[in-house]
C-alpha cells in the first residue's frame, strides 16, 4: 500500500548500493528530482536501466555511481551524445561502465514483460541487426505453428522503479497521462517502486480508462512539484528545451560538471524544483 | 549557380517531403526526417498519419519537437499510447508504410550505423545507439533515409551494423527472412538515390539544381553509381520553401528561451 | 481509410461465406446489431472467433451458420448454458459443430498477438488444464534464459472484426471506453473491420490516451443507435440483464428459437435497435 | 434446529466472505465468489480489491454484477484495463493474493471442471468452459472455491480438468513446475474444508451450525474425511445477514425490470 514520505526518505529506504534500479521517463516525465536525491544520498556501485538514457543517467554516470547500464538509446535528443557516457565508455572516466544494449522495441518488450511476470520477451526484432551479435541477452525462440524465428531478450525485473507523475490522491492512487513511456511497466516489473507527483488531490477524477498505478501497486508517493525538470508533466509545465541544450557544454568538461553538480545537486534539495518550473508552468 | 533561392539543406529536406504520400503512414525518425515529414504534412499530404516513437499517433505538430516526446506532440495527436503498444501493435502490427531514418554513417546498400565510431568494445566515439532503428528498419513497409552528404558519414564500410539495409545486397533481405522492402529511397543534401533493382546499391536518379556529379563523388566514401538518365530535382517551390521556413523560424523561437540550468552554467 | 456507410453494405462488403470471424465484445458493446444483419444475409460456413460467445454466437450457431467456433467460455453470463450452442454440440442441430476451445487468457494473448503482427502467442498457463491435451493449438515454447517453459498458442488473424463502439468523428477515427475487451485487438488483428456506433460527432474531444481507432485502421462504419443491445454502451444506456434471462427460455426450444429469429431478426432492421435501448438509457 | 435465521446458502456466503482479508487482491470468480466476496468489502474488509475479467480493478459495485462485465463494475472501478493487460499484468504478473472460484464438478483435491459431463468429444452436458479458471489457478497466490454440495457436483472423479487444483494430491503441483499454493479452502453450503498439509486432500475443519458429518457425506461424492478437532462455524452476525440480504435484494431489483426480448418471446 502506497506511503506518502519525504522524497529522501523514499529513496534511503528503497535504494542500496549495488541495486538495478530504472529511473524511467521517455522525453515526459523523468524523475529528475529522484535521481537527485539518489546522488546525495551517494549509492554505489549501480545497475541502472532506461530505454532513453538522458541527463540524468548522465549525471549519475559522471558521479561514478553506476556499475552498468542497460539502455537502448543514450543521447541528448536533438542535441547530441552524452559527453559524461561518453567520457565513461571511452577512457573509463571516473569509472568503467559496462553496457547492455537493446533496441527500443527490445526494451519496451523487455519491459512489457517484466510487468506480465514474465521471464522473457518475445517479439519480431534485430534481424540483421548487429547489437544481437554483441549482446549475449538476445536469444531466440521458433514459433511452434509456423516455424518463424523471433527474438527473445529477459524480461526487466528492477529492484526499484522511479518515475514522475501528474498527481495522486489522497489513497494513493497514481495518475500518469500524455506520453506513458514505459512507466506503469517500470513500475509493476520492480520489487519496490517510488513516484514522484506534482501533486496530492483529492479524487483524481479520472477517465474510466486513465493510465493508472492503484495505491496497492506502488511503494512510496512523495510531492515533488516539478520533479521532472527539465524534462515536462502534460498539463503542468512545459519541457525546458533551452536547458537540455545548455547541458552539452556543461557536460563537455570534467570540472565544470564536477562544480556544476556540486552547486545545482549536492548542495540543493527537492524543494528547488519548483522554481525552476515556474515560468514554464504558462507553457504548459 | 549565383545567388541560391535555397540552401542544400532546404532541397534536401523539400524533396524528402515529396516522397511521401497523403495516405502515408509513416515512423518519424529525429532530426531531417521530422521536418521533411512535417512539410508534407503541411504542403500536399494534409491526411498523412505521422507517428513518433513516444507513442504519439497522427501527430501534427505547429514546431518541430527537439526530442521525439515533446508535448506539443501529444497535444496534437489522434491518440497517445503506451511505448510497448507503440513497438508491438503499430510498428511490428506491420501498420506503418514509411520508416524514415537519419544516419551517422552510410554504406552504399542502405546500411545504417548510429551505435558506434571504432570497435563496438573500445569505441573512438560512442554515438546514442540505435533506439527504434534496428526494428524501423525491419518492420516498416519502406524505409527512406536522409542525411548531408560528407566523406565521414557515407562510407564504404560502416563500423557497426546498427539497422540493417540491404546488407550486401541483392535479395540479403530475403535471405535472413525479413519481408519487408528495406531502403527504397535516399535523400541527401546534394541528390536523389534510388537501389539498383538488382544490386540494390544506391544509385543517384536526380541531381540538386545546380550539384555536379563531381560534388556528389567529392563528398561520398564510395564510388558513386550514376544512372543511365539522370533528372534535376525542381527545386523548391515558394510554398515549400515558405513553409519549411516558417515551421524552422516558429521552433527556433519555441526552443530557445532563455536557458536556466542552474546557477553555475 | 474509414468508409461511412449503412450496415447492410458494411456486412455485405465484408462478410463472405466461410470467412473467419470474430464479432467481439466483453459483455460490454457487444455488435448485436451486426451479427443480426450476417444472419438476414444468410452467411454460411463460418468459422467464429470470440472469448465470450453469448446470445449472438448461440443465434448464428441455431441458424446454421457456423461451422467451426474458437473461444473460452460460451455461456449465458450469470443465467446458464447456451442451449443452441448445446444442440449443436450435443446433437447436432441444424448441424454439427467444430469447437478449439482456450482458456480466457489464451485467448486474450492471441488477440494481442495478433494485433501485434506475431504469429503466435506466448504466456504462462494451461498447466495441468486438460484442454492443453485436446487442443492441438496448445503448444509450448521454452525460454531461452531460465528454461521455463511457457504455453503458446498461434495469433488471432479474423479474415473479418466487428465491434460496437459508443463513438466515431467524421473523419472515422472511433473511440471506446469503459469495459474495453479485446476489441481494439480484434480490429487490428483483422484483415477487415466493421464498427457500428451509438453517434457520430463532430470532435470526439477524448482524453489523450483513451482507446482510439485512428481512422486509417478502420474499414467500415455503421451508425447504428442501440446497436449493442441488449449488451449495453457505457455513457449510453445499460445492459438489457432482463433479457438476458429471458433468452434461457426462447433458446431451450427449437421451433420457439424459429420463430423467435423469425419475428425478430429476418423480419427486423437495424433501425430497431434505437426502440430497444429506449427504457434503458436512463439507466447508463 | 427448528426456525433457523439464515439459510444454507447465505451460511455459505458469509463463511466465504469471511476468508477474505482487507489488503487481498481478489480474483473474482461469477456467481456465489461475487456476493462472499463483496459481503467482505462491505463488512470487515473495506479496503479489498476486487478484480473482475472484464478488467474492472477495485470495484466496489453496489448490486452485484449478473455477468463479469456489468456497467456497474466499471462505473465504481479505480480504473478499468483491457483484457490482454488484466491476463498479463495483473493474474500473470502475480499481484492476485485470491483467486475464488466456483465449479460444476469438484474432486476431493480441488480440481475443478466446468467444461464438458461425459467425454469431451461426445459431451453429454456441454457446460460453457473454462473462462479466465485455468489461469487463475494457476497464477494467483491462493484459491479459494466455493460451491453448493451435490453427489453431482463433489464427486470421485471429475470428468473433465478445466483447472488445476492439487491433481492427485501431494506434491503434483510443483512437480509442473507451479509455484503458487493452489487450493487452500472450500466453503460449502455445509461445511468449511481445507487441505491436508501432506496429501492435499480436502478435509472438514468446521461445520456450519447444526449440520452433521452425515449431512456432509450424504452430499459428497468422494468419502470425507473429517479433522480430528472440528469447530462449529460461528453464525452469521446481524451485520453480515443484513449486508448478504440488502445486497441481494438490491441485486434482484436491478435485474429484474421487465423482460423485453423481443414480440414472440
Amino acid at each position: 500500500m502506497a506511503k506518502f514520505q519525504p522524497l529522501a526518505d523514499a529513496v534511503r529506504d528503497n535504494l542500496n548500493d549495488g541495486d538495478v534500479v530504472a529511473f524511467e521517463g521517455f522525453t515526459h516525465l523523468i524523475p529528475h528530482a529522484a535521481a537527485h536525491e539518489a546522488i546525495r544520498q551517494g549509492r554505489k556501485g549501480l545497475t541502472v536501466i532506461r530505454m532513453t538514457p538522458d541527463l540524468i543517467y548522465d549525471q549519475l554516470i559522471g558521479m561514478g555511481m553506476v556499475k552498468k547500464m542497460i539502455f537502448s538509446y543514450a543521447g541528448n535528443p536533438g542535441v547530441g551524445l552524452l559527453r559524461r557516457m561518453r567520457d565513461a565508455v571511452e577512457n573509463g572516466w571516473p569509472q568503467p561502465l559496462e553496457l547492455e544494449e537493446h533496441s527500443h522495441a527490445a526494451m519496451a518488450n523487455a519491459y512489457e514483460a517484466g510487468a506480465a511476470g514474465l521471464p522473457c520477451a518475445v517479439f519480431r526484432g534485430y534481424r540483421g541487426a548487429e547489437l544481437a551479435q554483441v549482446n549475449h541477452n538476445v536469444r531466440s525462440v521458433t514459433c511452434p505453428f509456423t516455424g518463424e524465428v523471433l527474438a527473445a531478450v529477459p524480461a526487466v525485473r528492477p529492484d526499484v522503479a522511479f518515475i514522475h507523475a501528474q498527481k495522486a490522491d489522497r489513497k494513493g492512487n497514481v495518475l500518469i497521462e500524455g506520453i506513458l513511456g514505459v512507466q506503469k511497466e517500470a513500475v509493476l516489473a520492480a520489487k519496490r517502486s517510488v513516484v514522484t507527483v506534482e501533486e496530492v488531490v483529492e479524487d483524481l477524477d479520472a477517465h474510466p480508462n486513465a493510465c493508472l498505478l492503484p495505491n496497492w501497486t506502488v511503494g512510496s508517493i512523495c510531492q515533488v512539484p516539478g520533479g521532472a525538470h527539465p524534462s515536462y508533466a502534460h498539463g503542468y509545465y512545459g519541457r525546458d528545451n533551452a536547458y537540455y541544450i545548455a547541458w552539452d557544454k556543461i557536460a563537455a568538461d570534467r570540472e565544470t560538471f564536477s562544480s556544476w553538480m556540486e552547486e545545482n545537486v549536492l548542495n540543493a534539495g527537492p524543494e528547488v524544483f519548483a522554481d525552476r518550473v515556474g515560468k514554464l508552468r504558462s507553457a504548459a | 549557380m549565383s545567388g541560391p533561392a535555397f540552401t542544400p539543406d532546404e532541397m534536401m529536406t523539400v524533396a524528402a517531403s515529396r516522397a511521401l504520400k497523403n495516405d502515408d503512414v509513416c515512423f518519424v525518425g529525429i532530426g531531417a526526417p521530422s521536418a521533411a515529414c512535417n512539410v508534407a504534412r503541411l504542403t500536399h499530404a494534409p491526411d498523412i498519419t505521422l507517428i513518433y516513437e513516444s507513442g504519439t499517433i497522427g501527430t501534427a505538430p505547429d514546431v518541430l519537437p527537439l526530442s521525439i516526446g515533446d508535448g506539443e506532440l501529444c497535444d496534437t495527436a489522434v491518440t497517445t499510447v503506451g511505448v510497448p503498444e507503440m513497438f508491438r501493435y503499430w510498428l511490428q502490427g506491420g501498420r506503418v508504410t514509411i520508416g524514415f531514418l537519419g544516419a551517422a554513417q552510410l554504406d552504399r546498400f542502405g546500411n545504417i550505423n548510429t551505435t558506434v565510431i571504432g570497435d563496438y568494445a573500445h569505441p573512438r566515439t560512442r554515438l546514442p545507439g540505435g533506439g527504434g532503428a534496428p526494428e524501423i528498419a525491419g518492420s516498416s513497409g519502406e524505409i527512406f533515409i536522409t542525411m548531408k552528404q560528407s566523406l565521414r558519414g557515407m562510407v564504404e564500410r560502416i563500423d557497426f551494423f546498427t539497422s540493417f539495409g540491404h546488407g550486401e545486397g541483392g535479395d540479403h533481405r530475403q535471405r535472413l527472412g525479413i519481408e519487408t522492402k528495406g531502403p527504397t529511397l535516399l535523400i541527401t543534401d546534394l541528390a536523389i538515390w534510388r537501389p539498383d533493382p538488382q544490386t540494390k546499391e544506391f544509385t543517384v536518379v536526380s541531381l540538386h539544381p545546380g550539384v555536379t556529379k563531381d560534388e556528389v563523388q567529392a563528398t561520398c566514401g564510395w564510388t558513386v553509381k550514376f544512372a543511365d538518365h539522370i533528372e534535376e530535382t525542381p527545386p523548391p517551390t515558394d510554398l515549400e520553401l515558405t513553409t519549411l521556413r516558417d515551421l524552422k523560424a516558429r521552433t527556433k523561437a519555441a526552443h530557445e528561451g532563455r536557458p536556466d540550468p542552474g546557477k553555475a552554467a
